[in-house]
């Protein structure tokens, strides 16, 4: 099983895609040159008919791609979470709302991937993550990839999807290195991770740590940790928000009674809020501790790495929070 | 241009059916029979007929809250549509877009949309799709002088110019956003002077004319296909009514005159196409009664068929949200 | 104490700062004519340079009015929820983010009324309430008046407010009546009710009901109906949701060991799942029963009657749910 | 057009400033001295200069990404600019906002802003405030070719034109948004093209001769201060650098030639300037030497003011949210 980056392995699954499907499209700004990353040497393979370089007009061509996903197209849109809200109506408006709004008479086979920088630097214009909020709109599937395999597994189910998808990139991710299995040690000769279905990284018995994205590589840390002081915690990671493996979470807080949710985003009307939410409505039984957040600080994202340090999760903060659950 | 006669007749039909329909929209709203508002299109017929006129089936259109017109025009069902509005199970979204998102993608029709200048990039869009799939289908979309102030109107412009998209972008200058003139809110005389800053054609049309506009969108149709790129036709017209059904409360008189609604009503769209059919012996005076009376009944019948339509049951208040049937829903 | 509709509240709110402060103005679509009513007359009085009609052109006159406010201005901005869309990118990267990105150096005292029309046959593009996810991005207020009092005394307190508010305007509340203390009757002369500090519309000490925006009055529907039943509701009504009164709301579940949230936001990461999340990890060893959300349905806004009034909260749903955590 | 002497040195010390300042950034993110990236201007600085010395201390600027350039040039502190970029508690804001957010509101610098386009509106809005308050000041934004595709430079435009609001929009077309060419965006050959879509003055200036930029400036300003409405500035420029420090990974030869980049850099905006006042005798080789020597003096001085400033305190990541000093953090 190969090692290799989560941009390439999101590299592998477009260009895999692809290669299956001529409908599959890739758009953004400076796609060819890629400039994120993601697209690399792909403009070599596809040709500039099907890897687009794009005005700056977000707006424009989030539209421009939902319309086309509307008559037979499968388009993949590369952007940053911050631009996002450049092209906020066409996201909601259009993505989320046509096909409920036409009564189902339209699929809409767009993948919008987002990049979330934060941590390095990148200040409060483009270090949004904003996965939360797209939660509350609906209509809009939602995926944040927490290691190399998932990325790859579940980007490529995103571009069979016929619903419109955010795939939600965590760019303090994107350079690490993770297992992602070759094509030809897989049944199907290809990965695809279904939607809706959690991750059990770590199985544990004491309290269950629902992490997110880029804070699942820290709840598996702090499990370790944990482990060695003799308290076992099992780490779900549901991999896709909407939708969301309610089940899964539910089954492990059932048997550990205690939840920590682990989520880099906001902490108000995060996605932590929204689970946190659910267990205490439909695991309240079973709980023997209050249930805690760890998400990131109620601010916006100060450029200073003497203050962006202490804004996100860490793995130190995650066992703070299991200890405390444990009283 | 040299129009044939079944031409000029569907131009005809097509707009008294806009017309009859926009009555019976009236009425039923007048006496509660449906919920919400609606834009009425009375006055403005030429724009959506000409330019629906000139494409195929197979071309896709887009409009927004005024939103009767353009489907009628490209051929949508009546009944359907009135359905839609009533809010029943038979309409075009069975129930669930009601007056401002009638859609009828079989026949190209994307969609009205109720945020103004938020279908303009959905149909530039679609051209881009065309162009992607080597299709040689054109794409058009309806919008209105105030949309022409919206940031999705500039971009969608752009791109289609740079990217020579088939696409047709038809401003219906009615010269109102509700209760603003377009004079105090678009800096250029015409919506399509602005043509020259995306390096496209822009035509502007008398919008009351529905053979000018079938010519002038003839021509831009002619463009797009061959791969010259969009076009920007402005409409110049007059909404005849309010605003939307129930916003009777601000007096017209408040942003416009009488004499200058009066003078607009003078130049009726529909007035202006019969006189000169019958005028230039294209067509008796019984055959356009024909129209008339044939187009009222159907009209008629669009308003018995969405009364006896079945409201949706609850249980479709789930359904269509997802593609993907197995989706829960929270 | 004059009864008038939370319409005239607002207007009156409005009329009243700008004769007290030169500074403060009025713009949005139709204005002038006061389309959506809250305007009324206020053309004849201020003139066309306070009260200012807007082209179509949601981002640009939203980034104005908060380039304005960051000179000196006050601006009171007019729109629906529905056309925030539009705008978004100056209400998340200028308007919220400015002041903290800039170091403190400016203020924003900039105020979005955001009427939110829903219920009444507006269908999806029309009906948003989209106060979840300004909360979740930090630096705007939020605020939600549940009364005719409330809605002037909020509005009033946001004019004067040196930081960018959303005033969240109920459309299902507009027309409905309340009382509205006369001027002359208050100590200070006029109306001025502080975020922060929630209301508590009915005592109890059964069940918590925690009621935002157009659910306050259901939830004192409710609480009155289930007295009759024997059981007593406290009705909670945070009135602004940033800054949230987290202590009134911790107290009354402290009392009566049970919670209900009743928001017509679409219930996924919504303020009811905030507050729940709040309730879940600070008030969870007072919980006597699960926190229920009743929230509206993780659906578009249908058009069809038959479907709409199916969606949101109802007086109905509230009982049951308190019902419910009474076992 | 008749410039004092002491204009002209201005400029040039700006100028230079701006050179100066850029080189110590290049060289501490090298050797990683601060965190994130950086948008050098070197190349363009004519056209920021040019622009702010037309203009007062009282009036405001607003810029984008490529944010250290406007605010030397209407004179911030290049010690607090500097600090600001080494994320330390003596820079603009106190280390919060970093390269892309500089910005001194006491001398008008309304901030530099990450989201391209974004800032268009804001400055817009100072020009309304400035109107409404009947006061004389002028606000002037800068944008790149890239960002002229935006919506909101649209919506701006329109808007300050139907209220003749007292604003500048000067595009800095570099002539790349990062790696595209803004032939294959921009629908026209020039981006003031534009200006005759919002019924303003457009003008293509030189942006590598900081005179040329001055003089169309100040007609701008003129225009603005007597109420006559916007006008769309235009500075035809190149930037020297990659479009982002960090950013060497692209080649650039894969999106322009070296050629290209050589035939511009012979366009050196200081040269030109340098040599035209050299040869036109009104300043000597040694007040020239005395400017460089200066500049490079204070921009090292910056550099050490940075590195020694403290790092903010934890607690400070709470302050600053709120001007209400009540509010509570969550
Ligand atoms: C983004 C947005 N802003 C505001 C509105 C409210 N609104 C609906 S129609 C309308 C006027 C539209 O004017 P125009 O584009 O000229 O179309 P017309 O109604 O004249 O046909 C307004 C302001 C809206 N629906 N969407
Ligand atoms: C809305 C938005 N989209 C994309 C980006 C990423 N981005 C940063 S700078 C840039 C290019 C800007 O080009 P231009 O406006 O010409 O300015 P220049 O960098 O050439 O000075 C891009 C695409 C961004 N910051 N904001
Ligand atoms: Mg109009
Ligand atoms: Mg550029």
């Amino acid at each position: 099983m190969p090692e290799m980056m989560v941009m390439q392995a999101l590299n592998q699954a477009i260009a895999e895609e692809m290669r299956r499907d001529p409908k599959v499209f890739l758009m953004g700004e400076d796609v060819r040159a890629s400039v994120y990353g993601a697209s690399a040497n792909l403009s070599r393979e596809f040709g500039p008919d099907r890897i687009i370089d794009t005005p700056l007009s977000e707006n424009g061509f989030f539209g421009a791609a939902i319309g086309a996903s509307a008559v037979g197209m499968r388009p993949i849109v590369e952007t940053l979470t911050s631009f996002m809200w450049v092209g906020m109506d066409q996201l909601v408006s259009q993505a989320a709302k046509m096909r409920y709004m036409f009564g189902g008479q339209v699929n809409l086979p767009v993948v919008f991937r987002a990049v979330m920088y934060y941590g390095g630097g990148s200040a409060a214009h483009h270090s949004d993550r904003s996965y939360p909020l797209f939660m509350n709109i609906g209509g809009l599937k939602v995926i944040v990839p927490g290691t190399a395999r998932d990325a790859k597994g579940l980007l490529k189910t995103a571009i069979r999807d016929n619903d419109p998808v955010i795939c939600f990139e965590d760019g303090t991710l994107l350079g690490q290195r993770g297992f992602v299995p070759d094509n030809s040690e897989l049944p199907g000769g290809e990965l695809l991770v279904p939607f809706g279905k959690a991750a059990i990284h770590r199985q544990g018995t004491d309290c269950t740590v629902v992490a997110i994205a880029g804070c699942v590589g820290l709840a598996i840390q702090a499990a370790d940790e944990l482990q060695k002081e003799g308290i076992s915690v099992e780490v779900v990671d549901p991999r896709t928000l909407v939708p969301l493996d309610k089940t899964s979470i539910l089954e492990s807080v059932a048997k550990t009674g205690r939840c920590v949710i682990a989520d880099p985003a906001a902490k108000v009307c995060s996605a932590a809020s929204e689970i946190a939410s659910i267990v205490a409505e439909e695991a309240f039984w079973s709980l023997q501790a209050p249930i805690m957040k760890v998400a990131s600080e109620q601010v916006h994202i100060p450029f200073s790495q003497a203050l962006e340090k202490h804004v996100y999760p860490t793995k130190e903060k995650i066992m703070a929070a299991v200890k405390k659950t444990m009283g | 241009m040299n129009i044939p006669k079944d031409k000029l007749m569907l131009m005809l039909e097509r707009m008294w059916l806009i017309r009859n329909f926009e009555l019976k929209v009236i009425e039923a709203h007048k006496t509660g029979e449906f919920a919400g508002g609606a834009h009425p299109y009375i006055g403005e017929e030429a724009v959506a007929v000409g330019a629906c006129i000139a494409m195929r089936d197979t071309d896709y259109i887009a409009g927004n809250h005024r939103s009767h017109g353009h489907p009628i025009a490209k051929g949508a069902s009546l009944n359907k549509a009135m359905a839609e509005i009533f809010g029943r199970r038979d309409g075009y979204c069975k129930g669930k877009g009601g007056s401002m998102h009638l859609a009828d993608f079989s026949v190209g029709i994307l969609g009205e949309s109720g945020i103004v200048g938020s279908s303009v990039p959905i149909a530039t869009g679609a051209a881009l799709a065309s162009k992607l799939q080597k299709k040689d289908f054109v794409s058009a979309v309806f919008f209105g002088d105030g949309a022409s102030n919206q940031g999705a109107c500039h971009e969608s412009m752009n791109l289609a110019s740079v990217w020579k998209l088939p696409v047709i972008f038809i401003c219906e200058n009615n010269q109102y956003a509700v209760t603003t003139s377009y004079k105090s809110t678009v800096a250029v005389e015409h919506v399509s002077d602005r043509a020259s800053a995306y390096n496209m054609p822009g035509v502007l049309v008398d919008g009351q004319d529905c053979i000018a506009m079938y010519e002038a969108m003839t021509e831009a149709v002619r463009r797009a296909r061959a791969g010259e790129g969009p076009t920007l036709l402005e409409g110049l017209t007059y909404r005849f009514e309010e605003h939307s059904l129930g916003l009777g409360k601000i007096r017209r008189s408040e942003y416009r005159t009488e004499d200058e609604i009066n003078s607009w009503r003078k130049r009726d769209p529909i007035v202006i196409h019969e006189d000169r059919l019958l005028k230039s012996e294209i067509a008796s005076q019984a055959e356009v009664q024909h129209v008339r009376d044939h187009t009222e009944k159907l009209s008629m019948e669009a308003l018995e068929f969405a009364r006896k339509s079945p409201w949706p049951e609850v249980s479709e208040l789930f359904e269509d949200m997802w593609a993907d049937k197995t989706m829960p829903i929270p």
